[in-house]
């Protein structure tokens, strides 16, 4: 017997939790335009002394909710519980990256607020802390790239006649793994649509982020009302 | 699932490897290791010898002796021990074992009272080549050392619970304890005597 | 083996987990050997205008190297995985397979994130100042051996959990070339103090010989754990010894007990 | 009352003994007051470890009464041991010239 209580409460976080950082991205001025790389040490650290305020409290709050998206994933990681697999293999590697992806974005947010500390130090070292931010805000995709292939596999394996998701989802998995993996060579070049605020590897890379949240939990509300229904007619039926 | 193996004590048979074999993997690999840090220590000792010479003289060899025969005597109490458990004498197997306990322990204050000395005298992990290798070789074997009380432990508790006992990790427990001595024999050996 | 026979396979997925395994291990040692040039390690004595040759110098190999591992450096969950699911088919408590996972998915970010961050930072602007530079060049191979030692607790859990288990999923001896993995992994540790000799993070004992141990224990594990998939028979009791090869396997002590 | 077994007993002061040889060995080596490098004392040293290790390995350990296999793997060990150091010892002295 499945214990689902409580599931659909985690799942109505998410909206609280998508407004915050749909705050966030647009409250920290180096997102909305991105910050190239190519800005000299000089304009980094005015960048730093003008916006000051708006990068600290736009990253202390996503200091504090870059980990909200955990609870969503073991969502998915219970859902895979019904899949017809013959191992909880694939539910542990779904638990191991979804732990340090986050991590890694956490760190990205140390090295931004660390920066606008103390905007005034020697420029050179504000760049450096810049662009070690960007450098892990940008290429950190590893285990993100991973949890989809993760996922996708999950659904490829999982042949039942009522499948926990439709098998698009795994399609779908892996065309946003794919929109992933170009992020990852954002060290290569400073211009371009690879750069890190270039098309590919800032926008394509963030909106495919963003459309993995919507799809994921428009189907994972789905799923969870089915399994609900289905509670409350054994209950009723007992 | 929930019985324990019945380990009732039989004498040994003509030629067996004594404790699990699998432990005495533990014993040649960890010998290889230790060969390794020893090897390169002597490799670059031979290399700077006025130095380690002179860094050397601040030992005191016989508190090194000391160390060693008491290691020693550990050693042989534990394998009176594995004979006494061998014969169902299991309370005089358990008071031997803790003599090996109780040696076990002077060696490790005699270690910190060493190195308490040593460091007294200015003489730390990084401040000389020679005590470079010396902090780093007694301090992987202090631990060493001390993963062996937690095989004397397991060592008690089978001596002491009926239904526990079995005299291959018996014997395992005391090998162990074994390897930590003679790997002290060597590092005693090149670290205080080798000239 | 064709796909058709690998899509009814029971053990597909834990196939599919070793096979991303071996090729996780072999990826990272193309990109850390040959590639970017990591390993042999740069000398941790060197000045702040030396690292910053030692960046420009490795510029192109850095950035394509660190960045396959950026893309693939998520596979590093399939050894955990698998090895979790080896711990809870033992006869322990699943808290050790949790233990396992928990810590070693944790482990990964300052294992393996920071010094690609960090080199692949240094890299991308050669001109930096040799100071900055120098800084980026130590905390790339310091986040990177320094931190070997948490990998001790790691190992000992798995050490711990194939001492106990009584469903000889693997041998003893594996469990105490665990102690000896460990036993070295803290032995990097004082490359936080020694820039030469034989301690830093490319000296010979510090680096070298825990390398050494730790192909060894790899080697071991991956071929294990192939053992244990060939021998898996989704039960809960004893493992079955393996068909043909018994090499590794030890007898299920205390069968039918 | 157990008895004592003389045969452990022997082997404990045969160690002893040449752990306290250990003394006079150190004494040998110095001329004058001071240390002197020496290779005999080296090889000395180690030769008499290895051999402390193989008594340990023979009759605390009862190798002697383990399967030959087990006995002929112990002294190649050993062997490998004392010839790893001494040959490094040797080695490192040769270079140093």
């Amino acid at each position: 017997m499945k214990r689902t209580s409580g599931e659909r409460v985690i799942l109505w976080t998410l909206p609280a939790v998508a407004v915050i950082w749909i705050a966030a991205f647009f409250l920290f001025p180096g997102f909305v335009r991105p910050m190239s790389p190519r800005s000299s040490a000089a304009e980094v650290a005015a960048f730093y002394r003008n916006h000051t305020a708006r990068i600290r409290y736009s990253m202390i709050l996503l200091n504090w909710f870059c980990v909200a998206l955990i609870p969503i994933l073991m969502l998915i990681v219970e859902r895979m519980r019904g899949m017809a697999h013959r191992t909880p293999i694939l539910r542990f590697c779904m638990i191991g990256v979804a732990g340090a992806a986050p991590i890694a974005f956490l760190t990205a947010t140390v090295f931004w607020l660390l920066a606008a500390f103390q905007p005034e130090r020697p420029p050179e070292l504000t760049q450096l802390l810049n662009d070690l931010a960007w450098v892990t805000f940008t290429c950190g995709v590893p285990f993100l790239v991973a949890q989809c292939g993760f996922l996708a596999m999950a659904i490829y394996f999982d042949r039942q006649d009522h499948p926990v998701f439709p098998r698009w989802v795994g399609r779908f998995n892996i065309v946003i793994a794919i929109a992933l993996i170009p992020a990852g060579f954002a060290g290569l070049t400073k211009t371009g649509v690879f750069a890190w605020d270039g098309l590919v590897s800032f926008w394509a890379k963030n909106v495919a982020i963003a459309l993995w949240i919507i799809v994921m939990s428009v189907v994972l509300a789905r799923v969870i009302e089915r399994d609900a229904d289905a509670a409350d007619n054994a209950a009723i039926a007992g | 699932m929930t019985t324990q193996q019945a380990a009732t004590p039989t004498a040994p048979p003509a030629r067996h490897v004594p404790g699990q074999p699998d432990m005495w993997f533990f014993v040649l690999f960890e010998s290889l290791i230790f060969t390794a840090y020893l090897g390169v220590y002597l490799y670059y000792r031979a290399q700077h010898q006025q130095a380690f010479l002179q860094a050397q003289s601040h030992l005191t060899l016989w508190l090194g002796v000391v160390d060693t025969i008491v290691l020693l005597t550990s050693s042989w109490s534990i394998a009176r021990c594995v004979e006494q458990a061998r014969a169902g004498r299991y309370d005089v197997a358990r008071r031997d074992a803790y003599i090996t306990a109780a040696f076990g322990v002077i060696f490790l204050v005699l270690k910190v009272v060493e190195w308490t000395r040593q460091i007294h005298l200015g003489n730390t992990f990084s401040s000389s080549d020679f005590f470079q290798y010396f902090f780093f070789l007694t301090a992987i074997h202090f631990v060493h050392l001390l993963i062996g009380f937690v095989a004397l432990g397991i060592l008690v508790r089978q001596l002491s619970d009926v239904k526990l006992r079995s005299q291959e990790l018996v014997e395992t427990c005391a090998t162990y304890w074994h390897t930590v001595d003679f790997l002290w024999v060597l590092i005693f050996a090149v670290l205080y005597v080798a000239r | 083996m064709s796909p058709v026979a690998l899509r009814d396979n029971p053990k597909r997925e834990l196939w599919l987990a070793w096979g991303a395994t071996v090729f996780f291990y072999n990826l990272y040692a193309v990109v850390f050997f040959v590639f970017t040039h990591i390993q042999p390690p740069g000398q941790p004595w060197y000045s702040p205008d030396q690292a910053r040759t030692w960046f420009s110098h490795h510029h192109d190999g850095l950035l394509i190297g660190l960045a396959l591992i950026f893309v693939f450096g998520g596979l590093s969950a399939t050894s955990i995985a698998l090895i979790t699911y080896s711990i809870r088919r033992m006869s322990v408590s699943r808290a050790f397979s949790y233990s396992y996972l928990i810590i070693y998915s944790v482990s990964a970010v300052p294992g393996f994130l920071f010094i690609c961050v960090a080199l692949t930072a240094g890299a991308m602007r050669p001109d930096r100042s040799p100071q900055l530079q120098h800084w980026l060049y130590q905390l790339g191979f310091l986040s990177f051996s320094g931190t070997m030692g948490v990998f001790l607790i790691g190992s000992l859990v798995w050490m711990t959990a194939i001492l106990l288990d009584r469903n000889g999923v693997f041998p003893k001896w594996f469990g105490y070339l665990n102690l000896c993995n460990a036993l070295t992994e803290v032995v990097v540790s004082p490359s936080w103090i020694f820039k030469t000799g034989v301690f830093p993070w490319n000296g010979l004992i510090a680096w070298w010989i825990d390398v050494f141990v730790f192909g060894i224990y790899t080697g071991v594990f991956i071929t294990l754990l192939r053992g244990f998939i060939i021998r898996e028979d989704f039960g809960t009791g004893p493992l079955p010894p393996a068909p043909h090869w018994r090499f590794w396997a030890t007898e299920p002590a205390e069968a039918g007990s | 009352m157990e008895r004592l077994n003389k045969r452990l007993l022997a082997v404990w002061a045969i160690l002893t003994a040449i752990t306290a040889g250990y003394l006079w060995i150190d004494h040998s080596a110095v001329h004058g007051g001071r240390a002197q490098a020496s290779t005999v004392v080296t090889v000395l040293a180690i030769g008499l470890a290895t051999l402390k290790v193989r008594i340990i390995m023979r009759e605390f350990m009862e190798v002697r009464r383990a399967p030959r296999l087990l006995c002929r793997l112990t002294d190649v060990w050993v062997v490998l041991m004392a010839a790893t150091m001494i040959g490094l010892y040797i080695a490192g002295r040769i270079l140093a010239r």
